[in-house]
């Protein structure tokens, strides 16, 4: 059986929530591996949640916002931004790929854009395989 | 923390969930759970027994924490955050985890779909754990009323709640009252003149004591929040005029299409092909004539120009073919002789008394309707030379199946309409997110089609979508009747789901001061520590996450909340 | 506790695992005062100082000793039996300092494995001729018998990741005044805060005692390295566009190393209730960055040498993700 | 066989072990002294910014923390290709002496005056400081304390952290000195010079008016016959923070003089199965075993070597006792291992004067403290004297001055060899057949063990100083048939 890969997902509630549930009202089909936690603004995400989902057993991690300029809250998503440079940064550092971090931006509007961003990162994550993070956790000793 | 007892209603919504997750499955796994007490399952969970069940278990089991499975928060959490105030329960003790939009409906295997619906509800518990009671506050409202846009709807929303005794701040970007409907000389279906509609509603406008008219002004900044907002207005010269208001109207409208872009139509290369806002001039002038100043024996009316087009706009833009329609009779009634050819792809005539307009029209003589197919779009071009008429319109008629050439001295592009270009910066200056058409979004499209996600900001007439006159003025003076409704009440509840500074901890490290868009934060110089505006804090959590002491809190979106959710999410891997 | 008069001496145990005996040194460092500790305490273990053996230790009733000072972080089998060993004999176990705290600079080797130090130290290392690629094993037969020593771990741990500790006593080392004040509250039996808490150290963070002049201008356009400015010794190290642990490591320490005109290093670990020791610092000094296109950002970010090394310097085996994946 | 385990927790990186091994007749067949523990700073020091590389090594040893930041400190500088302006080496090397004061104060009066101050085959509930004290007055024990916690004072000053210096910036120092700061260092420093002419007076008194310790000295089984090593400045005077490696054989004829730089060319490690630690010997000579001799790599680097490979004291009283011991002890080099606290004793006293020369410079209050790095940083070899041997650092970088690879040899690694080999002279001098082996006994072999004051010894400073000591008599399969130890 392929390897399926567990994506925790951050999205803001404004656009990418909004979004989601285009996506869902519209019906377009995408890929079950995504677990979706609500923010109000994609400004709260913090590194914290990140590494947390990653200790947890998530093989990756997507964080949306609105597209720059359209932040409910003005700047919030140039704030998760410039998180996201750093967190990837730090986990690269860590020995994880950076590539198991995405952030991207959809608006309320792109329900469909959601759908094929969730595929795209599953089997970009898929590719990669498991995240070692948490059998490290096990094995820690 | 008193010992958390739990309730999780799992909702089939019809079959909309319950077709794709095995509810009683998740049901019964889930009520095994700790601090789970009762987990039910019911076809409706937003229907008033549904909402009972939840009300009576929290009376009989005394829960004091309650999550519903269900479709998305942005539909239901206020319905059920109700139902607890009504069983006595802080609302906000609430979570709900989105089974529907999340799962029913965008997977397709029921097994997978029931673990991440598990999977969801889970972190659903595991987040409401940590839930807190939170307060509301009542904030006084100011009476007045800023409008935004002098056009039909901004015009019916002023007079409505000015004629109501209040005050009303009416802003126009240009130099006169009326917007679009100004062009238009007779109006559909009843062929009622334009300006019949508009002059005696703008003549009130002007001289309404409860309207603070502002001519060729605009919005240079607003801030504030529900029931307190201040604006700054700049007029052509410059000035600044701050005012203040409890509500705020946007009517902004809307723009007419520009078909230079379509090649097909050679519009503005073929000195006879003209837009429908240039012949509605010709109508009210009342004489329709070529360019060489001839009168058209031939004329053609082409539908859908810029709408229902992938390249162009995928919307229909709801009023074109009516007004077609309305052209088609004041052709005929100026020159009766000319042959009129309505060129559409499909004829939209709903709305009260438009299809029995589209019978009447398509019953009378020399109007032949020819339909071409979605995006296979007719071609305009210059006749042959010796031919006695101007153009030659080839298109492929669905009906006949034909390839055939219309003949026509007059082309009528019946334009569509699309968002002002200056939308986006109303839209930030109130905070209303806009769709991707840029019209901008209501809170919800059936519940609550005028309100924003910004309390105290309405969304009226077609900076909403495209709209013919009676939806526009439903609209405002809905939204009129909102705006009352709060100022009646004199108060409105903000929440508090705001940021809070532990003072114990904060160590005056000011990082979190110029994060705040709202400048909600400041420092306490005499304290040492950062301090948040209750009020002014919209709770957006960002200042939250650039505290590195973690002093300052984003309530109901917690670190614990966040961090224990995740752990949730997880712990129903298989 | 019993009134001071007819109280017994307190019994008091000091132990190091992983550490570098600066932990020791800040024992000695009462000065003078070493003499009313001692007639304080009674000293039943110190190997440092004191013929008192493993034996011993294990010949002693559970709950014999009062208070243990574990310094050092759990790095090989011997820290590991002696850290449970301890437990078992102790009322009240402390971890002494950054090392037991947080695993210290010693966990900053949890960026890699065991065969990589040992090919690093044993094998690569330029002034060193081993040609048969030996490597120190745990039991080695010599001519006259069999030798021993402890077995390497693959991860450093910190005390709690070990053994359930009772307090933290974080500080690398522990300024001595702290210890003093705990050491006297325990002696007096002061009321003590409740088990697995943090004493001796502040609940609020360096910025609060820091004495340079700091404001809300909390934006950097680029970071730097200390050696990259010139600081002018008296403005926030962060307003400077130097990245300073201050704000997220507790006070307590007398902000010794601000006061050298160096940036907090962060050894007295993170304040009250921070799921993470670094993640937010990392949150705050992403968020000062002063750009929102993508490329100023990456730029940015790209003068943050050394992130892990930076926001877990004293901290990385209590960090979320303990250790480099490899 | 029998087997002797003496199992004192000691430190350098862990803790000590020494496993005596005699055969059937009761004789000393071998000796082992083995370092259990290993921190692997060498690795972890990659991919750290070098800047910081001299706060991180400090945690190498929190005893002699400011040894490791200044050889760190000093690398740096060579990465980057700068020096120091001369005010930044002077508080340098005036935060160095406070930092030699307060080692040798400590190690001379907790570790080694026990032995002769109470004599060695005293009861060990005596031979401890508190036993200095009871001989020697209250008054000095608190005066001991005192000047310890002076010469700290003077460190945190200087170093901002009192433990873990952070003084360093590559190019020079993060802190001047004010005028009122200096003069009260000026006060402290000459403190020191009359504590250490004291301390000098009473080995003196104590040791050298004592004929059975000088024998002890001279005679004992203490003596190897070995190279010696040290830092000596441009006329070969010893030097702590700066100037060349000198070794000397035997005789005192100059093996070689290296700059930091060129160490490789010189010293080499080797590895051994039982230990964590290395043993570094002279790479031209090579390594031949535990052995003495010429043709033996194993050299020391003690205070006595740094005497022996010196041409004397550059201040003036260190360079009159420096005279007084060799003429003392028969001339130059001198391989009695217990002279060692003499040694110390006069460095103790070099260190004082040269904290007051230093105290008393007018540059010392310079504003220039740092050299402009306008290089790219590369490589650089940062050498000092330790309190306990010469200190190594060797760190490589990339562009951005983020450390690649990293070399130390720690002071007391150098001795390792030579430990090993003072424990079996002086076990085999004094575990015979026939002799019950008894406290006193043991104590002769620690004395061998202490006067290498080894880092891990030193973190007892100032407590009751007493290695741990514990004897288990084995059979050949190694069970225990007697187990003696000392009673505290």
């Amino acid at each position: 059986m392929s390897f399926e890969p567990t994506i925790v997902s951050f999205l803001c509630n404004w656009c990418s929530y909004t979004g989601a549930d285009l996506a869902g009202t519209s019906r377009i089909k995408y890929a079950p591996n995504i677990r979706i936690i609500r923010v109000m603004c994609s400004g709260r995400v913090e590194p914290t949640f990140v590494l947390k989902a990653f200790s947890e057993g998530a093989d990756g991690v997507l964080i949306c916002g609105c597209h720059p300029g359209d932040c409910h809250y003005h700047e919030g998503n140039y704030k998760c931004l410039r998180r996201y440079h750093l967190i990837q940064k730090y986990i690269h550092q860590m020995g994880i790929e950076k590539e198991r971090v995405h952030l991207a931006w959809i608006s309320a509007s792109e329900g469909k854009q959601f759908a094929e961003l969730v595929d795209e990162m599953t089997e970009r994550v898929r590719e990669l395989g498991p995240s070692q993070i948490k059998q490290v956790m096990e094995t820690f000793a | 923390m008193e010992e958390p007892r739990v309730g999780i209603y799992v909702c089939w919504c019809g079959t909309n969930i319950a077709k794709m997750v095995d509810v009683e499955a998740v049901s019964e796994e889930i009520g095994k759970i700790p601090n789970v007490v009762v987990a039910r399952n019911y076809k409706y969970m937003c229907s008033d027994p549904g909402q009972d069940l939840i009300i009576n278990d929290i009376k009989e089991n005394n829960l004091n924490r309650v999550v519903v499975a269900a479709c998305s928060p942005r539909m239901h959490e206020l319905t059920f955050r109700k139902a607890l105030e009504n069983a006595g329960l802080n609302p906000y003790l609430f979570e709900m985890a989105n089974i529907r939009e999340q799962v029913a409906w965008v997977h397709a295997d029921k097994e997978v779909a029931t673990v991440k619906a598990k999977a969801l509800i889970s972190a659903a518990i595991n987040r409401v754990l940590y839930h807190e009671p939170l307060d509301t506050r009542a904030v006084d409202v100011n009476p007045a009323t800023l409008v935004i846009g002098g056009g039909m709807a901004g015009l019916s929303a002023a007079l409505e709640i000015a004629d109501s005794g209040k005050k009303v701040f009416l802003v126009e970007r240009t130099e006169r009252l009326g917007g679009n409907l100004v062009h238009v000389d007779q109006t559909f279906p009843y062929l009622h003149s334009g300006q019949g509609i508009l002059s005696p509603q703008v003549r009130r406008a002007v001289n309404h004591d409860n309207i603070g008219l502002f001519l060729e002004t605009e919005i240079d900044d607003i801030f504030g929040y529900v029931g307190n907002f201040e604006a700054r207005l700049k007029d052509k010269k410059g000035k600044e005029i701050e005012l203040k208001m409890g509500n705020i109207i946007v009517a902004t409208g809307l723009k007419t299409f520009d078909p230079s872009v379509i090649p097909e139509y050679n519009y503005g290369k073929l000195p006879n092909v003209i837009t429908s806002v240039e012949f509605e001039q010709m109508l009210k002038a009342g004489n329709i004539m070529t360019r060489e100043g001839k009168e058209p024996k031939n004329i053609a009316l082409i539908h859908c120009v810029g709408s229902r087009h992938e390249d162009y706009h995928e919307y229909c833009s709801r009023t074109c073919c009516v007004t077609a329609l309305k052209y088609a009779n004041q052709i005929r009634s100026a020159i009766p002789g000319a042959n009129i050819f309505d060129l559409y792809t499909d004829m939209r005539a709903f709305g009260k008394g438009c299809e029995e307009f589209y019978a009447q029209t398509s019953r009378s003589k020399n109007t032949l309707f020819l339909m071409f197919a979605k995006g296979d779009l007719p071609k305009v071009s210059k006749a042959p030379v010796g031919e006695d008429i101007d153009m030659l319109i080839t298109m492929n008629e669905m009906l006949s199946g034909d390839e055939i050439e219309v003949p026509a001295d007059l082309v009528i592009l019946m334009v569509g309409v699309e968002a002002r270009e200056d939308a986006k910066d109303v839209a930030h200056h109130v905070g209303v997110s806009m769709c991707g058409n840029e019209f901008f979004i209501e809170k919800h499209p059936k519940l609550d089609p005028v309100a924003t996600t910004t309390d105290g900001v309405y969304v009226v007439g077609s900076c909403v979508g495209p709209k013919d006159i009676p939806d526009t003025v439903s609209q405002a003076k809905a939204a009129a009747a909102r705006v009352l409704a709060t100022i009646a009440k004199g108060a409105v509840v903000v929440e508090l789901t705001t940021a809070v500074v532990n003072e114990d901890i904060c160590c005056g490290c000011q990082t979190c001061i110029k994060v705040c868009p709202y400048t909600a934060v400041s420092f306490d110089e005499e304290k040492g520590v950062s301090t948040v505006n209750e009020i002014l804090c919209k709770g957006c959590g960002t200042c939250g996450s650039a505290c590195p002491t973690g002093a300052i809190r984003s309530r109901h979106f917690t670190d614990q909340q966040i961090l224990s959710q995740i752990e949730g999410l997880m712990a129903m891997e298989v | 506790m019993a009134n001071e008069k007819d109280k017994p001496k307190l019994k008091l145990a000091v132990y190091w695992g992983a550490a570098c005996g600066g932990c020791c040194v800040s024992v000695l460092d009462v000065h003078e005062k070493l003499f009313d500790v001692v007639a304080a305490a009674e000293l039943v273990f110190w190997p440092i100082a004191l013929d008192v053996k493993y034996k011993d230790v294990e010949a002693m009733p559970d709950g014999h000793i009062d208070v243990t000072l574990f310094n050092g972080a759990v790095r090989n089998s011997e820290n590991e039996h002696m850290a449970k060993l301890l437990r078992q004999k102790t009322k009240v176990l402390v971890a002494y300092g950054s090392c037991a705290h947080m695993g210290g600079i010693p966990g900053l080797a949890n960026f890699s494995t065991k065969e990589e130090i040992f090919k690093r130290v044993y094998d690569e290392s330029e002034s060193t001729v081993n040609p048969e690629m030996i490597k120190p094993q745990p039991h080695y037969t010599v001519p006259e018998g069999e030798l021993e020593i402890p077995e390497f771990y693959n991860d450093v741990r910190t005390l709690g990741q070990v053994v359930n500790v009772d307090y933290y006593l974080p500080g690398c080392p522990p300024q001595t005044e702290r210890l003093v004040e705990v050491f006297m509250a325990i002696v007096t039996g002061a009321e003590l805060p409740p088990p697995g808490s943090v004493v001796g150290a502040l609940d609020k963070t360096q910025c609060d005692e820091c004495k340079r002049k700091k404001s809300d201008n909390k934006v950097i356009k680029r970071f730097y390295r200390p050696w990259e400015i010139e600081d002018d010794g008296e403005t926030c190290f962060l307003e400077q566009g130097v990245i300073c642990m201050g704000p997220a490591t507790r006070g307590g320490c007398g902000v010794r190393c601000i006061e050298g005109n160096a940036p907090c290093r962060g050894c007295y670990g993170p304040p009250p209730d921070s799921p993470d020791p670094g993640a937010k610092m990392m949150s705050a000094i992403a968020t000062m960055i002063d750009a929102n296109e993508e490329e100023d950002i990456a730029k940015a970010v790209g003068h943050i040498d050394d992130p892990a090394g930076t926001f877990y310097r004293f901290s990385l085996p209590s960090s979320i993700f303990r250790r480099k994946v490899t | 066989m029998k087997r002797y385990t003496i199992d004192p927790i000691t430190r350098l990186e862990g803790h000590g072990k020494i496993e005596i091994f005699c055969n059937d007749a009761g004789d000393v067949d071998n000796v082992y002294f083995q370092v259990p523990e290993l921190r692997g700073f060498e690795k972890f020091c990659e991919g750290r910014p070098v800047e910081e590389l001299s706060q991180i090594v400090t945690k190498i040893c929190g005893v002699c923390p400011g040894c490791h930041h200044m050889a760190s400190g000093k690398a740096a500088d060579a990465v980057f290709g700068v020096e120091p302006p001369p005010t930044a080496k002077k508080l340098r090397e005036l935060f160095y002496m406070a930092h030699f004061v307060h080692s040798h104060i400590a190690h001379f009066y907790a570790l080694a005056a026990p032995d002769f101050v109470v004599g060695p085959t005293a009861p060990a509930a005596e031979r401890n400081v508190l036993g200095v004290i009871g001989k020697v007055g209250a008054e000095i024990g608190t005066e001991v304390l005192k000047q310890r916690r002076i010469a700290q004072e003077i460190q945190a000053l200087l170093g901002g952290h009192q433990t873990h210096v952070v003084m360093n910036i590559p190019g020079g120092v993060r802190k001047g000195l004010k005028e009122e700061e200096r003069k009260d260092i000026e006060e402290k420093a000459r403190g020191f010079v009359e504590f250490a002419k004291f301390s000098l007076k009473i080995f003196d008194d104590v040791v050298l008016k004592n004929k059975e310790y000088v024998d002890i000295i001279l005679n004992g089984p203490y003596a190897l016959d070995i190279y010696s090593m040290g830092l000596v400045d441009e006329n070969n005077k010893v030097n702590f923070y700066d100037g060349k490696v000198r070794v000397v054989d035997q005789e005192g004829k100059e093996h070689c003089k290296y700059a930091p730089e060129e160490y490789r060319d010189f010293v080499a490690e080797r590895v051994e199965p039982w230990s964590y630690l290395k043993f570094p010997y002279l790479k031209k000579i090579g390594w031949k075993g535990f052995v003495e001799g010429k043709d033996s790599g194993v050299y020391h680097a003690t205070p006595l070597s740094r005497l022996n490979v010196a041409e004397g004291m550059a201040t003036p009283l260190a360079q009159e006792h420096y005279e007084k011991m060799y003429d003392t002890l028969g001339g130059k080099p001198v391989h009695a291992t217990l002279a060692m606290h003499w040694a110390r004793l006069v460095e103790l006293l070099y260190s004082a004067e040269r904290c007051l020369e230093l105290a008393t410079d007018p540059e010392i209050t310079g504003t220039e403290l740092r050299a402009k790095l306008d290089k790219t940083p590369k490589e650089g070899v940062g050498i000092v004297e330790a309190q306990r041997g010469t200190l190594t650092h060797h760190y490589w970088t990339d562009e951005k001055g983020l450390v690649t690879k990293a070399n130390i040899i720690v002071g007391t690694t150098n001795n390792n060899a030579p430990i090993c080999m003072s424990l079996k002279k002086a076990a085999q001098g004094v575990i015979k057949q026939g002799v019950t082996v008894d406290d006193g006994i043991l104590n002769m072999v620690e004395m061998a063990f202490r006067a290498y004051d080894p880092c891990f010894s030193c973190a007892t400073h100032s407590l009751p100083g007493k290695m741990p000591m514990l004897v288990n008599f084995r059979d050949l399969d190694g069970n225990v048939l007697r187990t003696l130890r000392r009673d505290p």
